[in-house]
């Protein structure tokens, strides 16, 4: 049931790259559209028949590479379910949002449902090497989005960097896993044996450079501040739905190998070196909302926000990390706000990213000074951007908050000066987004020069039908988080036990 | 019962959110449907004070969403809708057909719908989130009028100085979470063990005293003037600045428990009504007036949670709601119908709408703390729970209570002068165009008569709290040990109050006509204490500051970094190229050439000549028979 | 007696052979060095091989003769009618053969020689035939095929026709133009 | 002694030998030098065979293939000059260097 939710996008993918050159460019569009939505309702069939406290499910597991103990094990709990349906959500958004895409609309349509199956199969991976593949996968993907159709100058560059900087990080993840797969005996990267086996627990330096390798190689995927430059040319460049994927899903990638592989795998270093990543984090999230503030292009603000909401989760796995202070109860609530806080920020920053596509596509460029009072002339456009920037900077109501509030709570009491630290995070947050509402869509009415002499178009209906479901979804997380906190607190609950160990 | 309770708060939320989305739609039905919405709350408010419901619903692992009224919660819930209704029959007067009233009466009653959750939240994530909810629509509600980017900015500011304070409240959570009080309950804080219930502590007096606007946050007040007026008579006169005074009122046993918070909050509350006091004198707009006295008014509240006499601090609070939403729908009126708000300009606006200026003196009477009225009676409870704490604070409190008599006094005189001889040209030279409204025609009566019904509360709240029939309002409060006040700190209060008022009202017309020589101090208490330039100076310029300078290094020394490794790379490969040219490949070819100079020395031999053979064949043979012989 | 006439044989040899080197006539030459191979005929004869030294005696005249009639064919100044001096680098081989006499003669005295072993046969001629014939038939054979081989190679050698001629200038004409008729599929 | 003697008569007909052969430009002369040398071996193992081994035939066998090493040198000699001869007109070895490398 999986794999076929996993290769049902591939599927459409080889058929329209097979299909005859005469399918007209809305066909394919609507396919992907359609082969989303399929998707989608697949997902939801499987959150409709998941157990909560069943652990591991749905899973498949055949020999791939025997000879090196590499499995087809795929398979869904807690952590990773909300994370498909949410993937399976941003991606069905930016299927109906390029409907009305133009550039190359057949291989643009190929992409992106390759980059479906990858983002979906990493998250039902329950395989290093599987995970390893997609985790590339997604890379290839994503550079050839940016590259082809970013409408920056620089696009080539700024995807070639990306490109290879995440590629260097993957690297390290590889090296990581061999460690993890040498330690174990059998040699095997199953991840539920490792787990099980728990290979490194007495070696202390071994299991040291491993986390490290692991560490570097996922924080260059979150992108954590050494390791973050790649962000926002990637993000300036890429087109809308690209970025939109890039921030929604592919971060998530980073974050989520943190609660999937790092803190399961390697209980005891991460314990020791807690400290380290939760001082990343809190540095991620202070800097990232301080040189946000300091931007005048909107996207590149919104691509370091993503910096900080990522730091925001750092933060909580690492506090998770840390047994001295704290109760079990402390503990999961920070990997709850962890989770949750992947989804929100990929539905709020996809919605953000999104909606940034429409103010290019009408004004043709992100500086923030070259507009001014736009809620005058496309009031929806206006309040979808508002409530947006309102959830990203975490007012109740929305799922911003419940992450947040869970994150800062439970993280307080293992990591007091670096929550407190964190806590003026959300402040400045609320102050850069307040300062570009008020420069893009309030005061007087100024259109820049780029934007045609019909003004600026209020939202049509694909990209409507794009960004509302989003922040309805977000706003019925915010509203009544049980249904996904009733999937996510069992998970986490094992996840801190085992962290514990 | 539950269901009551989820009802109250369902029916302001869910209206509001609807008017909101409607927008323009349904504009000329949003002020009927609002104010039915208003109406219903209110019934279900009263309905609720009286069942007293409590209900609660699942929230995150271990903490649930408590909601339940009680004493003090019945009290503000009903004074909460009751303000809501009258401010909302206001409202309409207030906007022009053409303004979008669906997204206003929305938004005030989201704001209505957040504040019941405050008031009534048992827990602090329901707390918390109403809380931000509050801050995200006065934001919503200051900026109204959006087209003027100076009012944004003030509700920007705004936003983000109680937004800042609203730290404290998760700062509150994550304290208690560590104490030990895994359901977040505000009851249980003070079991909160060690050092995090004094975290906790500050993280709710900090948010408190920003969201009432006390003396290190009270700047945003001052901005949120720029909203329209029903805006700030509701908002920022009597429910959303009441909220910190009701949290520290509720917590009062976590402040006694922690020992230092009380008598801090009581001397913070003292010291603001004090110096807010001053600066509402020193101010020259009308509605800054009222915003600088609303401060200081709650400072009082402050001050009576701060020494523990909840049933005080409420009627204080009650009182101050209906006089000041009043005083501020008058305002509200008059800037709408004279277009202006400065008090000279203002002169004699009392006798322009008669039944409207009636509600207006009567409400600054009641603010001047004179003796039959509801706040002289409010706050002579406060100062008796005072004095029993410490005689400093009574003193500070007396001298607060005279400032109160001057300012009102003073608004007070200028309004009731008599009206200058050009009576139409009054009319017309409207200084500051608010929202682009032509201020010609005057208040309708449906702004009058809530003014006239708050006001009349105002004047008779107090009776109610007369020491004979304060007993069943001090039941309802929760009781606690309570110091009615004696008849002659009654007493000495009125005549503090009467003697302010008078040397203000003998004071007042020398100084109005004398040359203004404003002197530091009194620029700097027109100035709001310079807090805000403070702010500004200490916090704001050093964080965008800091901001350009990270962006400046990030983009230079970080990315710069990452550029050099790749640049490094490139002139390392390119080493690498050249060194493999001349290095191997020249060994290479030198190899060959040596090769092809050995081929060409082995063929000087073959000369082609016969005999030079055999010579050759010979030594070659006798060499090898040299070897054989001497090797064997 | 024997050793009288070992001395008389040796230094007539080596006087004639000397002599061949000496003289210019071609002529002259050849017979001086059938004198020198006669007395190494003889040598071999009074060292107890008969056979052998008549063999070579005879093998001598023959070749001389044969030469003789080379010397007239191709003029080479048969009687020394056209002195030419045909020599050159003596120097280089006069050092060559001295050194190569001096370290024979000194290898000669040097080493130890082992004592003789065995008696001669009666007959020696008999001996070298039934060596011939029998342990030493591999030799006998590989002789005979040298010599049948020298035999066809000189003809061929020798001819003023080319084995390739019948081909034409470049090699490939087919059919051969082969002067003697006859032949596979002509 | 005269077993050393007959020996330096070998050595001393080598030697003659070899000088004509080195010295000589016409082929013949050169050949006939080669016969001298050959007449010196064969002098060596009579001497040999006479002097050491008369009990075993290998002396003779030595000789026999002497002998007919002379043969096939004169035959082959005399049968390259004439090809040389008839190719070039000469039969001098310095004439005749195409072989040169």
């Amino acid at each position: 049931m999986l794999t076929l939710v996993t290769f049902l996008p591939l599927l459409a993918c080889v058929g329209l790259a097979l299909a005859p050159r005469s399918v007209p460019d809305r066909v394919c569009a609507r396919v992907w559209a359609g082969t989303a939505a399929a998707d989608l309702a697949l997902v939801v069939g499987l959150w409709v028949g998941f157990d909560p406290h069943g652990g591991m499910q749905y899973q498949q597991n055949h020999p791939w590479i025997p000879a090196a103990g590499v499995g087809y094990h795929v398979g869904v709990d807690g952590l990773s379910l909300p994370l498909v349906a949410m993937t399976c959500l941003l991606f069905l958004a930016t299927a109906l949002y390029s409907l009305r895409e133009t550039r190359r609309v057949r291989s643009y349509v190929c992409l992106f449902l390759f980059l479906q199956t990858v983002s979906v199969g990493l998250f039902v991976a329950l395989d290093l090497i599987l995970f390893f593949v997609f985790f590339d996968l997604s890379l290839v993907g994503m550079f050839f989005v940016i590259a082809g159709w970013g409408h920056g100058g620089r696009a080539r560059a700024a995807a070639l960097t990306f490109f290879l900087y995440t590629f260097t990080g993957s690297l390290a993840l590889l090296l990581g896993f061999i460690g993890l797969s040498l330690a174990a005996t059998p040699h095997t990267f199953d991840l539920l044996e490792l787990v099980r086996g728990n290979p490194l627990a007495g070696q202390g330096l071994y299991a040291g450079l491993v986390l490290l390798a692991l560490g570097v190689g996922l924080a260059v995927k979150t992108p954590t501040v050494p390791f973050h430059t790649w962000l926002p040319p990637a993000h300036t460049e890429a087109p809308a739905a690209g970025s939109a994927i890039l921030a929604g899903v592919l971060l998530k990638m980073g974050a989520y190998g943190f609660v999937r592989i790092a803190m399961p795998l390697l209980p005891g270093s991460w314990r020791r070196y807690a400290l380290v990543f939760v001082i990343v984090g809190t540095v991620s999230v202070v800097y990232g909302a301080l040189v946000a503030l300091a931007q005048t292009d909107f996207k590149r603000m919104i691509a370091y926000t993503s910096v900080t909401h990522m730091g925001y989760i750092l933060l909580a796995v690492g506090a998770a990390g840390v047994l001295a202070g704290t109760d079990a109860q402390a503990r999961s609530l920070a990997v709850t706000g962890a989770v949750v806080q992947m989804v929100s920020h990929g539905l709020l920053t996809g919605a953000l990213f999104l909606l940034t596509g429409v103010l290019h596509d009408r004004g043709g460029t992100y500086a923030m000074d070259a507009y001014s009072g736009l809620s005058s002339h496309a009031p929806r456009f206006a309040a979808a951007t508002g409530v947006a920037a309102f959830a990203g900077l975490g007012i109740p109501g929305f799922s911003g908050f419940i992450a947040e509030f869970q994150i800062l709570t439970g993280s307080l009491a293992s990591q007091a000066v670096a929550t407190t630290c964190a806590l003026t995070g959300l402040l400045i947050t609320a102050a850069l987004f307040l300062r570009a509402l008020r420069h893009m869509f309030l005061g007087p009415s100024r259109l820049p020069a780029a934007a045609p002499a019909t003004g600026f178009r209020d939202l049509v209906p694909s990209e409507a039908a794009a960004t509302v479901p989003l922040l309805g979804a977000a706003l019925v997380i915010g509203v009544a988080p049980r249904f996904l906190l009733d999937v996510v607190e069992p998970a986490s609950r094992t996840v801190t036990q085992l962290v514990a160990r | 019962m539950s269901a009551l309770l989820w009802a109250l708060i369902a029916l302001p939320l869910g209206a509001g959110a609807a008017l909101l989305l409607s927008g323009r739609r349904w504009n000329a039905l949003a002020p009927g449907l609002g104010l039915a919405a208003a109406a219903g709350t209110f019934g279900l408010a009263v309905a609720s004070a009286v069942f007293r419901p409590e209900a609660s619903a699942p929230l995150f692992a271990g903490v649930r969403a408590g909601l339940r009224v009680d004493g003090l919660s019945a009290v503000l819930v009903v004074a909460v809708a009751a303000v809501t209704t009258a401010v909302l029959v206001a409202s309409p007067g207030e906007l022009g057909p053409r303004e979008n009233r669906g997204r206003f009466f929305g938004l005030m009653l989201l704001f209505a719908g957040a504040m019941t959750v405050t008031v009534t939240a048992t827990t602090l994530p329901p707390l918390l989130m109403a809380w931000e909810v509050m801050g995200a629509t006065s934001w919503a509600l200051i900026g109204f009028w959006w087209h003027r980017p100076d009012r944004v900015r003030a509700a920007d500011t705004a936003f983000v100085t109680t937004r800042a304070a609203d730290l404290g409240l998760y700062l509150a959570a994550g304290a208690a979470m560590a104490g030990g009080v895994g359901s977040l309950d505000l009851t249980a804080l003070t079991g909160a063990q060690g050092g995090w219930r004094h975290v906790a502590c500050a993280g709710l007096v900090v948010a408190a005293l920003g969201k009432s606007a006390q003396l290190p946050f009270s700047f945003w007040l001052s901005h949120a003037m720029r909203g329209p007026g029903p805006v700030s008579a509701l908002l920022h006169s009597a429910t959303m600045v009441a909220a910190g005074a009701y949290l520290l009122l509720r917590l009062h046993p976590l402040l006694v428990a922690t020992g230092w918070a009380a008598p801090l909050v009581a001397w913070t509350g003292g010291v603001t009504a004090l110096a807010l006091g001053v600066v509402a004198v020193a101010q020259r707009a009308l509605k800054q007036l009222l915003a600088a006295s609303t401060s200081s008014q709650v400072g009082f509240m402050v001050l009576a949670a701060g020494v523990g006499d909840p049933s005080g601090g409420t009627l204080q609070l009650l009182a101050h709601a209906a006089a000041k939403s009043a005083l501020f729908l008058a305002a509200g009126a008059w800037l709408t119908s004279l277009g202006t708000e400065q008090l000279p300009a203002l002169r004699g606006a009392v006798r322009r709408h008669p039944l409207l200026g009636a509600g207006f003196v009567a409400g600054a009477l009641a603010l001047a703390g004179l003796p039959p009225l509801s706040l002289w009676v409010a706050k002579d409870e406060v100062l008796a729970a005072a004095r029993a704490q410490s005689p400093g604070l009574y003193a500070l409190g007396l001298a607060a209570a005279a400032v109160a008599a001057g300012y009102s006094v003073k608004a007070l005189w200028y309004v009731t002068r008599p009206l200058p001889h050009d009576h139409d040209h009054d009319h017309d030279h409207g200084q500051e165009q608010d929202g682009g409204r032509r201020g010609a025609r005057g208040p309708t009566r449906s702004v009058s008569t809530p003014v006239v019904v708050l006001a009349a509360a105002a004047v008779f709240l107090g009776v109610a709290a007369l020491p004979g029939l304060s007993g069943p309002l001090r039941g309802v409060l929760g009781g606690g040990q309570q110091h009615a006040p004696n008849p002659w700190e009654m007493a000495l209060s009125a005549a503090v109050a009467l003697a302010a008022a008078g040397a203000a009202w003998w004071w007042l017309p020398r100084s109005a006509h004398a040359p203004r020589t404003a002197s530091a101090g009194k620029r700097w208490a027109a100035d709001w204490l310079s807090m805000e330039r403070a702010a500004r100076a200490v916090l704001v310029r050093p964080a965008f500051a800091l901001a350009r300078a990270l962006a400046a290094f990030d983009d230079r020394a970080v990315d710069g970094a990452v550029h050099h490794l790749a640049r490094g790379g490139l002139t390392l490969a390119r080493g690498a190229a050249r060194a493999d040219d001349h290095g191997l490949d020249g060994a290479v070819r030198a190899v060959a050439a040596g090769c092809r100079r050995l081929g060409a020395w082995a063929r000087r031999p073959q000369t082609g000549l016969l005999h030079q053979y055999y010579a050759q064949a010979v030594v070659g043979f006798t060499l090898l028979l040299s070897i054989v012989l001497l090797v064997r | 007696m024997e050793a009288v006439s070992l001395w008389g044989l040796g230094v007539v040899a080596l006087a004639c052979a000397v002599a061949v080197f000496a003289c210019d006539s071609m002529a002259r030459a050849t017979f001086a060095l059938l004198g020198s191979l006669v007395c190494v005929g003889g040598v071999v004869f009074v060292l107890g091989l008969p056979y052998l030294g008549v063999v070579t005696v005879l093998m001598m005249v023959m070749e001389m003769v044969v030469m003789a009639v080379f010397m007239v064919a191709y003029m080479m100044n048969p009687a020394g009618l056209m002195p030419m001096s045909m020599l050159h680098n003596k120097r280089g081989a006069l050092g060559i053969s001295a050194a190569v006499f001096a370290s024979l003669t000194g290898a000669v005295f040097l080493v130890d020689w082992p004592q003789r072993r065995g008696s001669p046969p009666r007959d020696t001629t008999f001996q070298v035939g039934k060596a011939l014939m029998g342990g030493q038939m591999l030799t006998m054979v590989v002789l005979g095929f040298v010599l049948l081989a020298t035999m066809v190679a000189a003809t061929v050698l020798a001819l003023h026709r080319g084995r390739y001629d019948r081909l034409g200038d470049d090699l490939d004409r087919c059919p051969a133009r082969d002067p003697a008729g006859g032949g596979v599929g002509r | 002694m005269t077993f050393e003697l007959v020996l330096v008569l070998a050595a001393g007909l080598f030697s003659v030998g070899l000088f004509g052969a080195l010295s000589q430009q016409s082929i013949v002369m050169i050949m006939m030098g080669i016969e001298l040398m050959i007449g010196g071996v064969i002098v060596a193992a009579a001497d040999f065979w006479h002097f050491l081994a008369p009990a075993a035939a290998d002396g003779q066998v030595v000789i026999v293939v002497a002998v007919v090493a002379m043969a096939v040198e004169m035959a082959m000699g005399f049968a390259v000059t004439t090809a040389l001869y008839r190719a070039r007109q000469v039969d001098t070895t310095d004439m005749a260097r195409e072989l040169k490398g």
